[in-house]
């Protein structure tokens, strides 16, 4: 086994082992969560060695299993995966310090269960991060919908299985009746569903049958919560808020702008896409998704809503990348997955922060809240400014190659729809960080309920995403540097 | 097949004689279980039986891999004046799975029919049991269509009583198998006279020699009713919408044992027959693809719509599993409708897949009534966490069922909708798409009840199944997930079957 | 041909079916279950009449022994058992199973015009396996009745499932009624008073006449009309007369349940052991030609009983001998079986209920 | 000739299959519709033996063609119809069918005696054989469902 197969089955196999350990020793928090944070940190740096090996031009591939010819279960590296897998194991550590503030905080119920699924969830994600093709993507996605079910409905009330039920209803609804049939399309045609560079699709079929695979595979993957399939995630809000934080800024939904992306780069290839009528309705869709999330965003009054909505547009800000007839689109797509991802879990662990010390969970109970928490606020002023887009955050430099690529390539439409949502965003992210942080004198803001305010742990992984706000606004160009092969391929070929 | 092609299991001797021994040794054997004094020797001679058929039957698919056709002629009569067993790739792919369900179903008996059915009818219960073994494996080989019948009803009556014999359990076993009784009869009935009218066409019952006679004749009402009633009559034992009326009452009456081996054998032998009559016996043209483009699949698509939401709404489990059992003969049909090798090969990969994991399933219901009178799904709520094993293996049954991927019943409808692609026809797909839907539907409320739910049963509680009915189970479960991740040999079974048929390889 | 002779078989023919048909509606009208019990007799009487016109006399016998003879008993039995009024009629019931058969009934008669002519000596059913049996019979088998050699020999196999369909009857009806909870005995025959006695004088000299006749028409199988099926319900009468006259439990203490049963499978064992024994001795299943070793074939002097020359005909003649003695066992235990069956069950009291 | 003459057998057999489905399937009374089956199963026996007949045949006994019951049968016949169509000189009809038919005349005892037997079970266990009352009664069972009979 060479080296490479063996950073791959260790990525696959830390997480499993993490949920197989949090199982045995369940009845001993302590252990448990430190095994966690162990198995966290040992990801960590399996994926960034990974990481350095793709940089450096290596491949790592593995295949596990043949079920039937043309149908394989194999993994495969490449630039969009190995960030996508740095990405989500660094922020699983982060998020894993949170939840044991959290979890401990609020005294939740089933802690043993709740760390088993999160490990789950993280191989899924892993493996989707790793897959060579479809199918095996489709498999890992899937484990990750039900991985997280049972977090979703973590409370285990009415509401929060009213909730699961409209997760798994979407998700699965959405794999079943339309990625599935997409996959077996994309398999019937070309034979295989291999990530090819410079995509797999061209020049197998007809145009029709490209826009239709194109349409259901952009829609079959929900998670990406394109509207009209957004409606689980504003549901899902009922979990608890490191949950909230790995769905929406680090496992489930960058699962499937990351597939997205992937379809775009892999399958399809952009030259196809640029091609493709139906990739122009998805762009205008996306448009749409912006503007209509970014307002509804304006009227929650919850925390936790308005950050789910305001990630329904960000998401689709990913997929109009995805789409864009031009192949930097793709490498913009994929900085703003990593710029968005550490700005919102910033958000996130913010919000579940002053819940846990607070109790309070609507916009209009937290004025005045930065008198108790000032650090912590700073950090929600930071990531905010990181998500509206404005420098010096990692964000400015996503959004500003996204207008870009869609300037260049004449959609205008979905350009203006950026701007104005990043204006929305201004209008439903600041206001929060400013009532909390300078209210007037007269506002006292909310009470500590809990003995000790902030858990230690929460504010720690709020600071360290936040810093990485800052730090990504350094670090943008050499993940984009890092993103180039992704477009290099159709340049070289578009060139003579 | 291509694994079959080096096996060598029996001495040449008994090769030779292996078709007619997979019929005859459950037979022998029904005779010898019920003479045997108590249902402990019933039992052993059950299990020793169905193994004796098993090891013939892969005898068989060894001779099929190297020789291609085999022909067999009981009393030494040629066809068409005697009756002979007639083997190609599809009939031994049919009675390796008929009989090793025998098998599992044989020691899954051992304890199982412990909780349902009373000591004195034990070996008689286990000589019937064998007794529909022989039937269903004479069925698979049989090249006589008259020949078919007398299996068809060897099989049948004494699954009547079988079914019936449930009432120990829920009286209602009894209406259904009365019910049972009257469909089935009516459809054999059905059956003798489609064949008669084909044998006044022809003169024969031979199905080569009728087919090769019925290529010759020209357009003819007797040929045409003859070939309705012929699949009318075989639809009904095979449950084909919407002549399906007598399953879920015989599958949710019908103690766990029978309902298992019906489940995975009765109906799947039915459609072969179908399918023989289909693809070898009706005459190539525009009759059979008027017959399978606009009535075959139509019904099977209603079936797959119609039953999987009955599925939905009905709130017995094993009514469930036997509603779905339905619909799932819809998807198996669907693709022999499409006529292709692709289409065919990924039907016959369904059937075996069904077969596994609906027995399976039942198998673990019949797990669970071990030690506790579960019907509702409600009735179910938590029992994972108070029997875990065979709860285990019902997630895998379920999860194959659903089609999740790494287990067999994914790999199942892949295929399916692969071959509908290919095929072109887009609206399959689509009630693919939306049957699937549905199945999920109905199988995640089972396990979100068994797996998320607190025990509501009060002060009875579940206890593990013994190891004698969770080994059989895991063996059906374990292959369910096995050919989810390697499915070499089936594919490859199926592949050889359909090729059979249509004579190209896919 | 004579026209006339043809024409009056040809007018019998019409007649028959018509009464078949008349019978029919009448069974189908009738509200009492007795009364369509005995018209499905009367059927069964008048169809074997119209089988003799039909040069069917082997299916006539067995029509009138099973048709006729067991299965009146076993629906009376039925009857006894159940205690039911007369059959409700709901009009609402009639709509559908009209519609439906008119709609089977009018694909059946399209169908019926696509046949050939009836009596056509050419017609495909009638030239070609039906027409090589006759001709092939007297050489291969060398039985004189056609019809027992298809069925023993030709068609063996089919008439060792059939054997096995009676079997699994006995067996469905024993896991039904067997002697379960529910059955208690008949009072000893002591009850029974003194002016039976003609009754008894009668039954003690029917009893082994039926049983001979049974041997007869068992024997008699393959000369003529008759075998071990008809032989076997015929034979089966002796115990139920026995039954019916003497008591249950007399009968059940000469002939024990279990007996019958083992009797039953020794029948179907039997069969099937000629089948084995034709393997064994190098043939195919039920290949009577290799019933006899060769070297037992060898001392069998040719010009025995009557029989000119083949040899292997006395491989046919026992194979066909062994399988319908295997029949008669399985045929008559099975109806003792199931006449033990109905007859064990106590009738229920009316009114009672579970 | 006329079809309803020519086929005249088939056609009576079809009406009495049909008498028999019919009263399958418009009563509730369980022996009513085992008779009703077995109207329609024993009217098979109708079709097939019809098929078999053959003008002027006689039973497929085999009689020698110099015994005087043969030379009493051809006489009736025309001689080259007995050439073309008799063997051994006598004209028999098919006997296949005769087979068939013996073969479904025993299924069909066994299938009504199966069938009785479990409606008298239904009658011991439901107190009625009628089966909309069954069916209400199973109602109340699933109604129930869960805590057993």
């Amino acid at each position: 086994m060479s080296s490479g197969e063996l950073l791959i089955l260790l990525t696959l196999a830390l997480p499993l082992f993490s949920a197989a350990v949090s199982y045995a020793v369940g009845r001993m928090p302590d252990v448990r969560e430190t095994l966690t944070l162990v198995a966290c940190i040992g990801l960590c740096i399996i994926t960034i060695a990974m990481f350095m090996r793709v940089g450096a031009g290596d491949a790592p591939e593995l295949v596990i299993a043949q079920p039937m010819s043309g149908l394989e279960i194999a993994f495969r590296l490449e630039p969009l995966g190995a960030l996508f897998a740095v990405m989500a194991s660094v922020l699983w550590a982060v998020n894993s310090l949170f939840s044991i503030g959290y979890m401990r905080g609020a005294r939740e119920a089933n802690q043993t269960r709740f760390y088993v699924c999160f490990a789950l969830a993280m191989f899924g994600v892993m493996g989707v991060a790793m897959a060579a093709n479809l199918f095996t993507l489709f498999i890992f996605y899937e484990a990750l919908t039900l991985a997280t079910y049972p977090l979703v409905t973590h409370k285990g009330d009415a509401a929060a299985r009213r909730a699961g039920r409209i997760y798994l209803a979407t998700l699965v609804g959405a794999s079943v009746v339309l990625f599935l049939p997409g996959i077996i399309g994309v398999a019937s045609v070309a034979g295989s569903t291999t990530f090819t560079p410079g995509g797999l699709l061209p020049g197998t079929t007809s145009v029709v049958i490209e826009n239709v695979l194109l349409l259901l595979l952009v829609f079959g993957a929900a998670k990406a919560a394109l509207i009209p399939l957004h409606g689980w995630l504003p549901a899902a809000m009922v979990a608890p808020a490191p949950v909230s934080a790995l769905l929406h800024a680090v496992a489930v939904v960058k699962a499937g702008v990351f597939t997205i992306l992937k379809i775009s780069a892999y399958i399809f290839g952009p030259e196809l896409i640029t091609a493709l009528p139906a990739a122009t309705w998805i762009l205008w869709l996306a448009a749409a998704t912006i503007v209509i999330a970014s307002l509804v965003a304006l009227t929650k009054d919850d925390l936790k809503a308005r950050l789910a909505w305001s990630t329904v547009g960000q998401l689709a800000y990913i997929t109009s990348a995805a789409m864009l007839p031009f192949a930097s689109g793709l490498v913009a797509g994929g900085l703003h997955m990593v710029m968005h991802a550490v700005a919102k879990i910033t958000l996130f662990i913010c919000a579940g922060a002053i819940y846990v010390a607070t109790g309070a969970a609507k916009v209009s109970e937290m004025g005045g809240a930065g008198r108790r928490m000032p650090i912590l606020l700073t950090f929600f002023f930071i990531a905010s400014l990181s998500v509206i887009g404005l420098p010096p955050m990692g964000g400015m430099w996503s959004k500003f190659l996204l207008v870009d690529a869609s300037f260049g390539s004449g959609e205008w439409l979905t350009a203006a729809a950026m701007i104005v949502s990043s204006l929305l965003s201004v209008a439903y992210l600041l206001p929060v960080a400013f009532n909390a942080l300078f209210a007037p004198a007269g506002v006292k803001g909310p009470e500590f309920t809990r003995p000790g305010g902030v858990p230690g742990a929460a504010l720690t992984a709020a600071g360290v995403t936040a810093i990485g706000c800052l730090a990504l606004f350094v670090a943008a160009e050499f993940i984009a540097d890092y993103l180039e092969p992704l477009g290099a391929f159709t340049l070289m070929e578009a060139a003579p | 097949m291509i694994l079959f092609e080096a096996l060598y299991v029996a001495p040449p001797a008994l090769t030779a004689q292996a078709p007619i021994l997979v019929i005859a040794g459950p037979l022998i054997g029904a005779c010898a279980a019920a003479l045997s004094p108590g249902g402990r020797t019933a039992w052993m001679v059950s299990v020793l039986t169905a193994a004796f058929a098993l090891w013939m039957a892969v005898a068989v698919a060894g001779e099929v891999a190297r020789e291609g056709v085999i022909d067999y002629a009981l009393g030494g009569f040629a066809p068409p004046m005697g009756i002979a067993l007639r083997i190609d790739a599809l009939g031994a792919t049919m009675a390796l799975l008929v009989a090793s369900i025998g098998v599992m179903g044989a020691l899954y008996s051992g304890h199982a029919l412990e909780s349902e059915v009373k000591a004195e009818k034990r070996t008689l219960f286990q000589s019937g049991y064998l007794l529909c073994l022989a039937g269903f494996l004479g069925l698979v080989f049989t090249g006589d269509a008259f020949n078919a019948f007398v299996f068809l009803e060897v099989s049948s009556i004494g699954t009547y009583a079988l079914v019936a014999v449930g009432e120990a359990r829920d009286r209602r076993a009894l209406p259904a198998a009365f019910s049972y009784l009257i469909f089935g009869t009516v459809g054999a009935t059905l059956y003798v006279l489609g064949v008669g009218f084909l044998y006044a066409a022809t003169g024969t019952l031979n199905m080569v020699d009728m087919a090769m006679r019925l290529a010759t004749l020209g357009d003819n009402s007797a040929v045409q009713a003859g070939l309705a009633f012929v699949v009318a009559g075989l639809g009904v034992k095979a449950a084909m919408f919407p002549l399906h009326g007598w399953l879920p009452g015989a599958y949710a009456g019908a103690p766990s044992l029978v309902s298992m081996f019906l489940a995975a054998t009765a109906t799947k032998a039915a459609i072969y027959l179908i399918i023989r009559f289909v693809f070898d016996v009706f005459p190539e043209g525009e009759f059979g693809e008027v017959f399978l483009s606009w009535i075959l699949a139509p019904l099977a698509a209603a079936a797959v719509i119609i039953c999987s939401v009955q599925a939905i709404f009905e709130n017995e489990v094993r009514r469930i599993l036997a509603f779905s059992s339905v619909a799932q003969v819809g998807f198996i049909l669907l693709g022999v409708s499409l006529a292709t090798p692709a289409g065919l090969s990924a039907g016959m990969f369904y059937l075996v897949a069904h077969a596994l994991m609906k027995g399976a399933l039942f198998m673990a219901v019949g797990a669970f009534a071990v030690s506790v009178r579960a019907r509702t799904v409600e009735d179910f709520s938590g029992i994972a966490r108070e029997a875990p094993w065979s709860a285990a293996a019902f997630g895998v049954g379920a999860a194959s069922l659903a089609g999740v991927p790494l287990t067999m019943g994914f790999l199942a409808k892949w295929s399916l909708v692969s071959a509908a692609l290919q095929a072109g026809e887009i609206w399959i797909v689509a009630v693919l798409a939306i049957g699937s839907l549905l199945t999920l539907i109905y199988v995640g409320r089972m396990l979100e009840v068994m797996f998320f739910r607190a025990p509501v049963r009060g002060a009875e509680r579940a206890r593990e199944a013994p190891v004698g009915v969770l080994a059989p189970l895991f063996v059906l479960a374990g292959l369910s997930l096995w050919f989810g991740v390697d499915a070499t040999l089936p594919a490859s079974m199926a592949n050889a079957s359909a090729s059979a048929l249509v004579g190209a390889a896919p | 041909m004579s026209e006339i002779a043809l024409q009056v078989n040809f007018g019998l023919n019409i007649a028959l079916l018509l009464m078949l048909v008349a019978i029919g509606l009448a069974i189908a009208r009738t509200r009492s279950l007795l009364a369509a019990i005995l018209l499905m007799g009367v059927y069964s009487l008048a169809s074997a009449v119209w089988l003799i016109v039909m040069d069917a006399a082997d299916v006539a016998f067995t029509e009138a022994v099973v048709g006729a003879g067991i299965s009146t008993v076993v629906l009376l039995g039925a009857i006894l058992l159940v205690r039911a009024g007369p059959v409700r009629h709901n009009w609402r019931m009639t709509i559908v199973p009209a519609v439906l058969v008119l709609g089977v009934g009018g694909l059946l008669v399209y169908a019926v015009t696509g046949l050939p002519e009836f009596g056509d000596p050419a017609s495909p059913t009638n030239a070609h396996v039906g027409r090589r049996y006759l001709i092939q019979t007297p050489d291969e088998i060398g039985v004189p009745n056609v019809v027992t050699a298809v069925l023993a020999s030709y068609r063996g196999f089919d008439t060792l499932g059939e054997t096995v369909v009676v079997f699994a009857a006995g067996i469905g009806v024993a896991l039904m009624l067997g002697f379960g909870p529910r059955s208690n005995l008949p009072p000893a025959p002591a009850a029974t008073g003194d002016h039976h006695v003609v009754l008894r004088v009668t039954a003690k000299l029917l009893i082994p006449l039926i049983a001979l006749f049974a041997f007869y028409v068992q024997f008699h199988g393959d000369l003529g009309a008759g075998g071990g099926f008809q032989a076997g319900v015929i034979l089966a009468v002796a115990p139920i007369l026995h039954a019916l006259v003497f008591g249950l439990r007399g009968t059940i203490a000469a002939l024990p349940v279990r007996a019958v049963r083992s009797i039953a499978t020794m029948g179907v064992l039997l069969y099937s052991g000629v089948g084995v024994v034709c393997m064994i001795n190098g043939g195919g299943f039920l290949d009577y030609d290799y019933l006899f070793p060769p070297s037992v074939e060898a001392m069998i002097p040719p010009g025995l009983m009557g029989d000119p020359d083949h040899a292997h005909h006395w491989g046919q003649h026992f194979g066909i001998f062994f399988i319908e003695l295997g029949v008669l066992l399985t045929v008559a235990a099975t109806m003792v079986t199931i006449f033990y069956g109905f007859a064990g069950r106590a009738a229920e009291e009316p009114g009672a209920s579970t | 000739m006329n079809v309803a003459v020519t086929h005249f057998n088939y056609l009576a057999a079809v009406v009495l299959m049909m008498i028999g489905l019919y009263v399958l399937f418009s009563t509730g009374n369980l022996i009513k519709r085992m008779i009703g089956l077995a109207l329609f199963q024993t009217s098979t026996a109708l079709f097939y033996i019809s098929l078999g007949k053959v003008s002027g045949g006689t039973a497929a006994i085999r009689i020698y063609a110099d015994s005087p019951e043969a030379r009493a049968l051809a006489a009736q016949l025309d001689p080259a119809y007995v050439q073309q169509f008799g063997v051994g000189g006598v004209v028999y009809s098919n006997p296949l069918p005769h087979v068939l038919i013996l073969t479904a005349i025993v299924v069909g005892v066994a299938t009504l005696s199966v069938g009785l037997s479990i409606a008298v079970r239904i009658r011991e266990a439901y107190g009625t054989v009628e089966a909309g009352e069954i069916e209400a009664v199973a109602r109340v069972d699933a109604a129930g469902a869960g805590r057993g009979p």
